[in-house]
């Protein structure tokens, strides 16, 4: 597998998706630096990771979303490469406006990184084949701002086109629906709070966000 | 040249930060607080003596980058 | 006031300057100093930079081993983990700016010094913080608690290097005085550690990071002025710190560090520019010419005195080989960062200072540092407190209740709230943290089985009420919870907090704490590689506990081979190593149940302590250790409380009577 | 009766996200960007129909808890 990493100023899990995705499917992952326009066309997956692009300022993701590099992330969701944005990658990509919704500050009003039990609630998805049975799946979570949101409307037409992919199964933050991870219409872009880079080895507390990559093998 | 770019949740939008501030403000003694709303005030300061054209661009500055228009409403106000 | 004001007594007092050390100016300038040069004089020969009233006994502790590459004197010691891989690591205080404003006190605290580590080309890799408030029904203890947790999340979170371990307490003597400690461990490869020596003549100094503001202006001098209460007044514009620009500077840095044009290199710590270019200079006997008007400024008018003193955050000051200048600049252009050529070495061994054409300053380098003064303050041996033994306190009640009691208090219970706040796993490295049951937090070496141990440690009512066997407390304890996580310690640096140094009891503290520190760190060969002192610690005259925190960092060859406190399976024996007399001066349990905190605190058996952690490093190599817990507050009790917990099953103990 | 507080940052006190909006506006080629300042516009929703006993509160809970007097300023308005 062939996998990309985009790196903001500000992105601090840009490494740990190198190594998870390395260690989970020995994937061949480049670093991609934002102020870069091209992004080559035989990418498998490309990679928004986590982090405090721009130092979260305005609004998480607002800034990242707009730079060199965001029309070639438009340019390969629109022909079908895969695409996985975790935490902070999940605001750009909403804020980008491939993904529905918004992730605003946890009802909490404080950054909260704990473990969370995730329901694996769509596991035919390019990025949950792996799963299989299991509809259980701990990973955790490490943000301030990840209280996901959208309008009555948008939950409803996720939900009947079962693009949630993920839920919490306490929830953490407030979330509408519990929400943790969606995908688009075609399929190919997740966005999703939880880290499933700090989840792909036993020694780190859980290996259960290695199955996001597998899944992608078996494509 | 000052202007000045208000960005608001739009109604129906949660806003967990005015909540917990409407909660606090209760804790204080202060009943009277219905309702809590917090937005952002963006005081620009550009190089431009124009007013309506410096207004048109911070209308832009809003679009492009200040407000996120799905969840967010925005005005701006040239203060000269 | 330009800087042709004249100077007058009050001016002089004002800057912290005493009359006597004032003649020592007078006699290396020949001529009395400008008002630009004395403000130079005053934060170079302030407590905080100069360590004057503890620098003749800090040279008591042991700051060197097999281990240490670099000891104290640098911006963070250095210790060799092998395989050509070294940790740097230091520990600074930021208490006195987080009493005045929590969120961003606390924050520039973790700001300042993760720059004193990747200055010497280390990346950071794991954060730990020692906090102390007042007690928990005092007016202010919530609203800092709330601000100093919330800034050093912030600013940690956001630059992306886990905080894994730390601890908190609360106690009346914090009430006015807050302590915000906080610690940075980072990795370097051995050949590619800088430092702030190494300057050459005719090279150009090069400043980076954020523009200059008027932040936290008499900052270093203000860090050691004791506070009264409505301390408004000395409020100095307060220092924000930019997590971003933070997280910017450290790739810029640790990049501009894969070239070769650095010759020396400081960050701009407390007395900012100032400190940076003498520190620089004098180490290698040089001169420095700045010109003043081309220090990037974020706000204008602002005049050599500020820019000089000023400690706005996230800046760095570096001396480079002559024409590779540019290979800095292109680098810092990719980060974004500020970037100016703002002067050149000279030989004269002066500092030369020039603004809009005029020379502004004159002075000799030298005396800014070898003349600092170095007080010897009278002191007096505090008297000791008597044993207490649980005979004379006669019986709690019910043991249960008593347990119950010990975990429910302030200092015992569990800080969830706090560390759920700090993002523990960024880096994808950390094997045990605050939620684990471990005495230490374990970071991986990244690509290695190796894993750094990590751990905060102090008990202030030991140390008040016997000092210099509170002070070898402090580093056997230290010393346990490394070795709890199987790993073998190696060095420490250190936070000593005490109060007016213009005391005799109070400096009487300072003294035998060190005395009983450097003696437990030579018995347990786990020495002193860096290190800050922050003294005028107290309010209305009333000072805090004396609390020289320790931060111990040890290395576990195999993680596979490290232990917790908890995992313990059915059948499992327990032994209890050591031997526990009957003494309850200054314990939790006292204070807790009976509400008293006299009382002589344990006596410390360095040579028992060195036996027993040695037997268990052995042991765990066996893999005979299934858990290993360091017994501490709460003793006993406690330590199988915790271990049930951790292992979610349950254990009985007999007493034998 | 809607009451708006405007809480800024005081003159000098560094904006951390007031810079970097600045920047990203640049990038974009908004370049007569000379300065941006992030406060927050903070409306209450109170249950009080006397403007000056209104005004007065909100003063009050600026200066208790919307505000942090050491790093910033206040202004209260009265929207009616």
């Amino acid at each position: 597998m062939k996998a990309a990493v985009i790196v903001y100023p500000g992105s601090n899990c840009d490494r740990d998706c190198k190594v998870a995705a390395e260690t989970a499917v020995n994937a061949d992952v480049k670093m991609v630096w934002h102020k870069e326009t091209h992004l080559s066309d035989d990418l498998d997956l490309i990679i928004i990771p986590g982090g405090f692009s721009y130092g979260d300022y305005l609004r998480c993701g607002a800034m990242a979303s707009v730079s060199p590099i965001n029309a070639e992330i438009l340019r390969h969701a629109e022909r079908g490469t895969s695409i996985l944005g975790i935490c902070n990658g999940f605001q750009i990509l909403c804020e980008a406006g491939l993904l529905e919704g918004t992730l605003l500050r946890n009802n909490s009003l404080k950054y909260i990184c704990k473990d969370v039990m995730l329901d694996v609630t769509n596991n035919n998805t390019r990025f949950t084949k792996a799963y299989g049975n299991q509809t259980k799946a701990m990973m955790t979570v490490g943000n301030g701002e990840g209280n996901y949101f959208a309008d009555d409307d948008t939950i409803k037409l996720l939900e009947d086109e079962n693009r949630i992919v993920f839920k919490y199964l306490e929830n953490p933050n407030g979330s509408k629906g519990d929400i943790a991870g969606i995908i688009n219409k075609k399929g190919n872009v997740l966005g999703m709070m939880p880290h499933p880079d700090r989840a792909f080895a036993k020694e780190l507390g859980s290996d259960d966000g290695a199955n996001v990559f597998k899944s992608l093998m078996q494509l | 040249m000052k202007i000045r770019v208000d960005v608001k949740l739009k109604n129906g939008v949660l806003d967990p930060q005015g909540r917990a501030v409407a909660h606090a403000l209760h804790t204080l003694g202060f009943d009277e607080v219905a309702d809590v709303r917090i937005g952002k005030a963006i005081e620009l300061e550009v190089n431009e003596t124009d007013k309506e054209k410096a207004k048109a661009r911070a209308v832009e500055m809003a679009q492009k980058l200040l407000a996120n228009l799905v969840i967010e409403s925005y005005t701006v106000e040239v203060l000269g | 006031m330009t800087n042709n004001t004249e100077i007058t007594p009050e001016i002089i007092a004002e800057h912290g300057i005493k009359p006597d050390e004032y003649q020592i100016i007078l006699d290396r300038l020949g001529r009395a100093p400008n008002l630009l040069e004395l403000g130079i004089f005053s934060v170079m020969w302030s407590e905080h930079c100069s360590y004057k009233s503890s620098r003749r006994h800090l040279s008591k502790f042991p700051v060197s081993g097999p281990l240490v590459i670099q000891g104290p004197g640098e911006n963070a010691g250095v210790i060799d983990i092998g395989d050509n891989q070294a940790a740097i690591f230091k520990m600074e205080s930021h208490n006195h700016p987080s009493f005045i404003e929590p969120y961003q006190g606390a924050a520039t605290g973790v700001g300042g010094i993760m720059r004193d580590v990747f200055t010497m080309g280390a990346r950071p890799v794991a954060l730990a913080n020692a906090l102390r408030f007042g007690e928990m029904e005092n007016q202010h203890t919530k609203r800092l608690l709330n601000g100093v947790v919330a800034g050093i999340g912030g600013y940690g979170n956001c630059v992306g290097v886990p905080t894994v371990c730390g601890e908190t307490n609360f106690h009346a003597s914090y009430n006015g005085n807050i302590l915000v400690n906080a610690m940075c461990v980072g990795l370097a490869e051995q050949d590619k550690i800088f430092y702030s020596r190494g300057a050459k003549v005719g090279s150009p100094i090069v400043y980076f990071g954020s523009k200059t503001g008027r932040d936290g202006i008499h900052g270093a001098t203000m860090a050691s002025a004791e506070f009264d209460v409505d301390s408004d007044e000395k409020r100095p514009t307060v220092q924000v710190g930019d997590p971003f620009m933070e997280k910017l500077l450290i790739e810029a840095t640790l990049e501009l560090m894969q070239t070769d044009c650095i010759e020396a290199i400081q960050d701009m710590g407390a007395a900012g520019l100032t400190s940076s270019s003498v520190e620089m200079a004098g180490k290698e006997g040089l001169g420095i010419v700045l010109k003043m008007n081309d220090v990037p400024v974020r706000e204008t008018h602002m005049t050599p005195y500020e820019m000089m003193l000023s400690e706005s955050q996230e800046r760095m000051l570096a001396i480079i080989k002559p024409g590779q200048e540019h290979i800095a600049e292109a680098i810092m252009q990719k980060w974004d960062l500020d970037y100016a050529v703002i002067g050149y070495t000279t030989d004269t061994g002066r500092m030369v200072l020039e603004f809009d054409g005029e020379v502004v300053c004159d002075i000799p380098v030298g005396p800014l540092s070898s003349d600092a003064p170095n007080y010897d303050r009278p002191w007096v041996k505090p008297e000791v407190e008597k044993p207490v033994t649980a005979r004379e306190i006669g019986e709690l009640g019910d043991l249960g209740d008593a347990l119950l009691k010990i975990l429910a208090s302030p200092d015992i219970c569990s800080k969830r709230w706090i560390w759920e706040q700090y993002d523990r796993h960024v880096m994808a490295d950390t094997l045990a943290d605050s939620s684990h049951a471990s005495d230490a937090a374990l970071v991986r070496v990244h690509g290695t089985d190796k894993a750094l141990a990590i751990t905060c440690d102090c008990t202030p009512l030991y140390v008040k009420n016997d000092p210099y066997e509170g002070g070898k407390q402090v580093v056997a304890e230290s010393y346990r919870n490394i070795i709890a996580t199987g790993a073998t310690p190696i060095a420490i640096t250190d936070n000593l907090n005490f109060g007016s140094p213009e005391r005799p009891e109070i400096m009487g503290q300072i003294v035998m704490a060190i005395e009983g520190m450097a003696e437990a760190c030579k018995v347990l060969e786990y020495p002193v590689v860096s290190g800050n002192v922050s003294l005028y610690n107290e309010t209305m005259g009333t000072p805090i506990l004396p609390t020289p925190v320790v931060g111990g960092v040890g290395l576990i060859k195999n993680y596979n081979d490290a232990i917790g406190y908890g995992g313990i399976n059915e059948g499992d024996t327990i032994i209890l190593i050591g031997n526990t007399t009957d003494n309850m001066g200054a314990t939790t349990a006292m204070k807790v149940l009976v509400g008293r905190e006299d009382g002589a605190p344990p006596k410390v058996d360095l040579v028992l302590e060195k036996q027993t952690g040695e037997t268990i490093l052995e042991l765990n190599e066996k893999g005979l250790i299934e858990a290993c817990h360091d017994l501490s507050n709460g003793g006993l009790a406690l330590g199988l409380a915790k271990m049930t917990m951790g292992s979610d099953i349950g254990i009985v103990g007999q007493v034998q009577e």
